[in-house]
């Protein structure tokens, strides 16, 4: 497959939140500013992608050589843990000025459903080593893209006068649903 | 004697909502014209019932949301028309009627109601009647005059320029005669409702992509929805950018979208899908590009 | 070529003005109430009792330190209270009160001669004596604006004659009446203040008073006339400068901070008039329209009462629903007609019961225009978010400081949106806050 | 004992109603919004994530005062990640068809934040047997929300629930309900009435 193609089917066609229903909880909840959802956007494809690459590795060459695949789910999850909590204490130390403006996505990022579903989704799919990274990096970026779209329709609804029932989380799925019907037009792209 | 005390500034322009609404209907009359002559009844047919259940829906939504209702400013009823003129002339009444009911209570109402949505809710709505159903959206055009050379989309008839230019093709009811829409679209420059620079840039980028790409200019303009949606669709005051710079940003992306997803997509026609994707970041647009305000310039310098 | 700035609205009263063609007459009533505190700035002390008899051109109140002028008796004849009277401003202000005996006795004047041999270092004593203030509506004290400062530099003075507001037509009447008086003053404010180009701006809805502005410019040193392009606010002091020197003021600075000191051409013919006759200024044009039987361009007296004007062209057409000074975009209502005229009152407008009704707000429709027409180039409908609910600080952060409250995007919103309002209000509390903030320090 | 038996009711009637996962808490919206289209897709991912819940909660509650604190969360991730597995070899075996059609969101059931948040709120603080009436209650409440939400979308969408057609041959379906746009439009708008609904029961209350 073509890599430029792959790459743009994993940020519009098949997006993580329109397509896939990938972290949808971070999108709906870290959403209402732009400079917040932006960060998280950041901290999750920084984490997406080295995840997709150690996950990777340990499915390669520690659960497949030792017949271990029903295991999968358990050692990806202790993998992007470790990994998250790694990446703070990196983050921390080297950058600080990254960590003040991710630091507190990190934790979330542990529980985020984007991140052990792109590793799964590697395996599942067969990806070489090469494919996982980039579907890491660039579905990262397919949800980086719609949160920070999110957080600006967001922004500009503050003032609006939306009905009291419909506010907070109905409003937003709406929001999404209608995005959603928009990213459609980006079907058979790829 | 007591006089009235009120702030300044105590002279207000003609143009209010109503009156640009009302532009914006009496600039639409040519493409309803056209629409009804090519396609004959059914096309009144669904023209009337779009509207009626658009103003249908907002009266019965303002009325048990206890709000003033707002019928008169028109506003609803440009939603249903601009609806009805982007759906074949065969379409369905109840699927008509699910789609203005859509574009105004969802897409408008449940955001707050006029100035609140941020998406063109006319085009919203067609474009979940797309998806919803497909076939009866992309089918059902051969009714009414209709001589020319009949095709399952709009894109893929062989027409002859003079054909697309009357608007002697199939497609959407609005959408076909160029030389109707290019009337109401002078109609809006010169009532200063809309101005040029959405519409020129949309048609132009998209002219210009579609030339690299290795399609004839005459051709993207004259095909699909392009100059509908650029005079009608991408001008919605509600949900384009505010200012000149974010819409030309705006204008260059819808037009590069539309190009690309006529191209490689699996649509047929990407005018709704680019408009709506570019409503999505206006409010970004508006955001991110820098004011350029009176007297900031200098003062920015100094404190370099 | 014709020059602008950017932004800006066409209000379609602005190109008709029914005043246009007729000639200024005297008007002189038989009370005058003349308030203390016309400028901006410390107001004046009365400085004559009840019962003292004055004559035309008497001082009348003391100036109070550097921001303040004098204030001089308009007619002659006996004072009958000096008290305090409600006025535009919220607090009373004192006001004196003089009966007029026709006798139009003057003091004694005391001229300097011609504005081109004058000693220079005379001509701004000259105008605070004689009590001038901007009078294109700000009145600011001119003879301030005129003290610079050794460190600032200054390469032009601009004579106002835009004249953009609606409705008035006080500055075109003068410029095509009067235009050498016009350019006399502008060459004192030059001489005073040292610098060697002036220009006068006039918009292109005015040709007589821009052929009668050339005409009186010919042969006279570093002055010429530059027309504008007709469009509101044109004589916006910041629009102005834009417009004629394609400068612009530094945000929360003053003209001067960019070289550019900018006067009204009515209040250079004032500095004329006390240059060259020593008259102080007792008098100015005045723009009487709207639902009144006659309009009129009246010479009218400062501290004349506004019925009075009223009755001189002929009393209410319909009926009178609302009365503002000045024109109809930035305007200020009176409260009713027993108000007097103070120095800056260029125009009195009077609006029929059936206009004066204020339209209802509706929802913001994102239309965008009055982004466009801001000349400022803000965001009102994003500051009038921020304003409704009084998010203060994120006004500041949309510039709201930057407004003019010109009303150029109230008048395009086809909302009927309260913008200008809501900025003014939001404006005020603002700058209380520093107030506040600073003597908390 | 009857009074800790109609406690051990109210603490499931609270997963259910009152404090349903899906509508009232809005927790783990990606299942919700990804399976449910169809009524026996969200019954089947209803019931998993039921089974791990409940297993969950009791092991995560007998093992409460065995736990460091500090460890807790990881703690609780393994445990809840055993579950999962066994819900995935054991659906592997006997409904391939249901496997199949929940994909990865089966394996997702581990950072489904609705079984780690009962974890860490409830059961880590509570008694084995309240804790598996939490999980139950939860589980149940999750269960029938995901059921109505896939109802209604293969309704619309497809004309059927649990594959039985309902509205007739000459019903046109939506399609785009059982599409991902329709998943969130469905649920914002359900949201919104559920919002709607219980705004006005408070109001009638107060009056």
């Amino acid at each position: 497959m073509n890599i430029f193609l792959f790459m743009i089917s994993c940020i519009l066609t098949n997006n993580f939140i329109f397509s896939k229903f990938l972290g949808c909880c971070p999108f709906l909840g870290v959403s209402s500013k732009v400079e917040t959802a932006a960060s998280m956007g950041l901290a999750v494809t920084f984490v997406m992608t080295i995840a997709s690459l150690f996950a990777y590795a340990v499915n390669t060459w520690v659960l497949v050589p030792l017949h271990l695949e029903y295991m999968q789910t358990i050692a990806f999850i202790l993998v992007i843990a470790s990994l998250v909590q790694f990446v703070e204490m990196f983050l921390k130390k080297s950058m600080p000025a990254l960590y003040s403006a991710l630091g507190i996505y990190l934790p979330l990022i542990t529980t985020n459903c984007a991140v052990l579903g792109v590793a799964t989704l590697n395996v599942k799919e067969g990806y070489n080593m090469l494919f996982s990274v980039l579907n890491g990096t660039f579905s990262a970026l397919g949800f980086l893209l719609a949160i920070v779209l999110m957080a600006g329709v967001r922004e500009r609804l503050e003032s609006s006068k939306i009905p009291q029932c419909m506010k907070g989380f109905p409003i937003s799925l709406v929001i999404a649903g209608l995005m959603a019907v928009a990213f459609m037009g980006f079907n058979g792209m790829v | 004697m007591s006089l009235i005390l009120s702030p300044a500034p105590h002279i207000r322009t003609k143009d209010d909502t109503q009156r640009l609404m009302l532009n914006v209907l009496i600039s639409l009359v040519p493409c309803v014209a056209a629409g009804i002559w090519y396609f004959g009844w059914r096309a009144a047919l669904v023209l009337a019932v779009s509207t009626a259940s658009a103003v249908l829906a907002e009266f019965v939504w303002q009325k048990l949301a206890h709000q003033k209702v707002r019928v008169y400013d028109l506003s609803a009823v440009v939603t249903g028309l601009l609806l009805g003129l982007v759906v074949p002339p065969a379409a369905p009444w109840w699927m008509v009627m699910i789609g203005a009911f859509f574009a105004i209570i969802v897409v408008k109402q449940l955001f707050g109601g006029i100035g609140d949505n941020f998406l063109n809710p006319a085009l919203t709505a067609r474009a979940v009647l797309l998806a919803s159903w497909p076939a009866l959206m992309t089918a059902g055009y051969n009714v009414g005059r209709l001589d020319a050379v009949t095709g399952a989309t709009p894109l893929l008839s062989s027409a002859s320029t003079m054909d697309l230019l009357l608007g002697n093709v199939t497609g959407a009811i609005g959408e076909t005669c160029k030389i109707a829409i290019l009337i109401g679209f002078i109609w809006l420059l010169v009532t200063g409702t809309i101005r040029w620079h959405i519409p020129v840039i949309t048609v132009a980028s998209a002219c210009l992509l579609g030339w690299l790409l290795g399609t004839d200019p005459l051709t993207t303009v004259l095909s699909g929805g392009l100059l509908f949606g650029a005079v009608y669709m991408a001008t919605d005051y509600v949900t384009s950018p505010m200012r000149v710079p974010a819409q030309v940003i705006y204008s260059v992306g819808i037009g590069v979208i539309i190009v690309l997803i006529r191209k490689f997509g699996s649509y047929p026609e990407g005018v709704t899908y680019a408009i709506l994707l570019m409503n999505i970041a206006a409010p970004l647009l508006d955001r991110v590009i820098p004011q350029r305000l009176y007297g900031h310039a200098k003062a920015k310098k100094e404190a370099k | 070529m014709k020059a602008t700035f950017r932004g800006g609205v066409h209000p379609a009263h602005g190109t008709k003005r029914p005043t246009q063609a007729l000639a200024v007459r005297d008007f002189v009533s038989d009370t005058v109430q003349i308030v203390m505190n016309m400028n901006i700035g410390a107001p004046s002390t009365p400085c004559v009792k009840k019962g003292d008899h004055v004559k035309v051109g008497q001082v009348i109140g003391e100036p109070n330190g550097f921001m303040s002028i004098p204030v001089h008796a308009s007619v002659s004849g006996e004072v009958l209270s000096v008290e305090p009277i409600p006025y535009l401003a919220e607090a009373p202000a004192m006001c004196v009160t003089i009966h007029n005996d026709f006798q139009d006795e003057w003091v004694e004047l005391k001229p300097l001669g011609s504005v081109e041999t004058v000693d220079p270092a005379l001509i701004i004593p000259a105008i605070r004596d004689a009590g001038i203030c901007g009078l294109g509506g700000a009145s600011f004290p001119t003879h301030v604006k005129l003290s610079l400062k050794p460190d600032q530099k200054c390469d032009f003075i601009l004579a106002n004659g835009a004249e953009c507001e609606t409705h008035l037509t006080s500055d075109d009447r003068l410029m095509r009446e009067n235009p050498t008086r016009v350019v006399d003053g502008l060459r004192a404010v030059m001489r005073a203040t040292g610098v060697k180009q002036g220009i006068i701006g006039i918009e292109d809805n005015k040709p007589e008073a821009i052929a009668a502005m050339e005409k009186a410019c010919q042969g006279r040193e570093g002055v010429r006339v530059q027309v504008l392009k007709t469009k509101y606010p044109q004589g916006g002091e910041k629009q102005l400068i834009e417009a004629l020197t394609g400068r612009q003021v530094p945000t929360g600075g003053l003209p001067i901070q960019c070289g550019v000191v900018v006067v009204n051409v009515a209040t250079c013919a004032a500095i004329a008039d006390a240059i060259i006759d020593g008259r102080p200024l007792i008098d100015r044009i005045c723009t009487v329209t709207g639902c009144v039987r006659n309009p009129a361009n009246l010479r009218i007296r400062v501290g004349t009462i506004v019925e009075d004007i009223i009755g001189e062209c002929g009393g209410y057409s319909t009926g009178a629903g609302k009365i503002f000074f000045g024109g109809a975009m930035m305007g200020m209502c009176i409260p009713n007609s027993n108000v007097p005229v103070s120095k800056s009152t260029g125009g009195i407008v009077v609006i029929s019961p059936e206009q004066a009704v204020s339209p209802q707000e509706d929802p913001c429709i994102r239309c965008g225009k009055c982004v466009e027409a801001c000349p400022i180039g803000l965001l009102p409908y994003d500051m009038k978010i921020s304003a409704d609910v009084d998010k203060l600080e994120d006004c500041e952060k949309k510039h709201i400081m930057d407004c003019m409250l010109c009303g150029a995007c109230t008048f395009v919103c086809p909302a009927r949106r309260w913008l200008t309002p809501s900025f003014k209000v939001a404006k005020q509390k603002i700058a209380a806050q520093a107030k506040k903030g600073g003597s908390g320090k | 004992m009857s009074e800790k038996r109609q406690n051990l009711g109210r603490v499931i009637f609270n997963g259910i109603l009152t404090e349903n996962p899906t509508f009232r808490l809005v927790l783990g919206t990606c299942p919700t919004l990804a399976v449910t289209t169809s009524a026996i897709n969200g019954l089947g991912m209803g019931a998993a994530a039921t089974f791990v819940l409940l297993g969950s909660n009791v092991v995560i509650s007998a093992l409460r005062k065995f736990i460091p604190d500090k460890v807790r969360i990881p703690s609780f991730i393994v445990i809840i990640c055993m579950f999962v597995t066994m819900v995935q070899l054991l659906m592997q075996a006997y409904l391939p068809s249901l496997y199949e059609s929940l994909g990865i969101f089966l394996p997702l059931i581990v950072v489904n934040c609705i079984i780690l948040g009962r974890a860490e709120a409830f059961a880590s603080k509570n008694p084995v047997a309240a804790s598996a009436a939490d999980g139950l209650g939860m589980g149940i409440g999750f269960t029938l929300a995901l059921t109505l939400m896939g109802c209604i979308r293969e309704l619309l969408g497809n004309g059927t629930v649990f594959g039985t057609s309902l509205l007739g041959s000459s019903y046109q379906p939506m399609l785009l309900m059982i599409l991902p746009a329709g998943g969130f439009l469905v649920y914002g708008l359900m949201l919104g009435i559920i919002n709607a609904l219980s705004n006005r029961g408070k109001e009638d209350a107060k009056q």
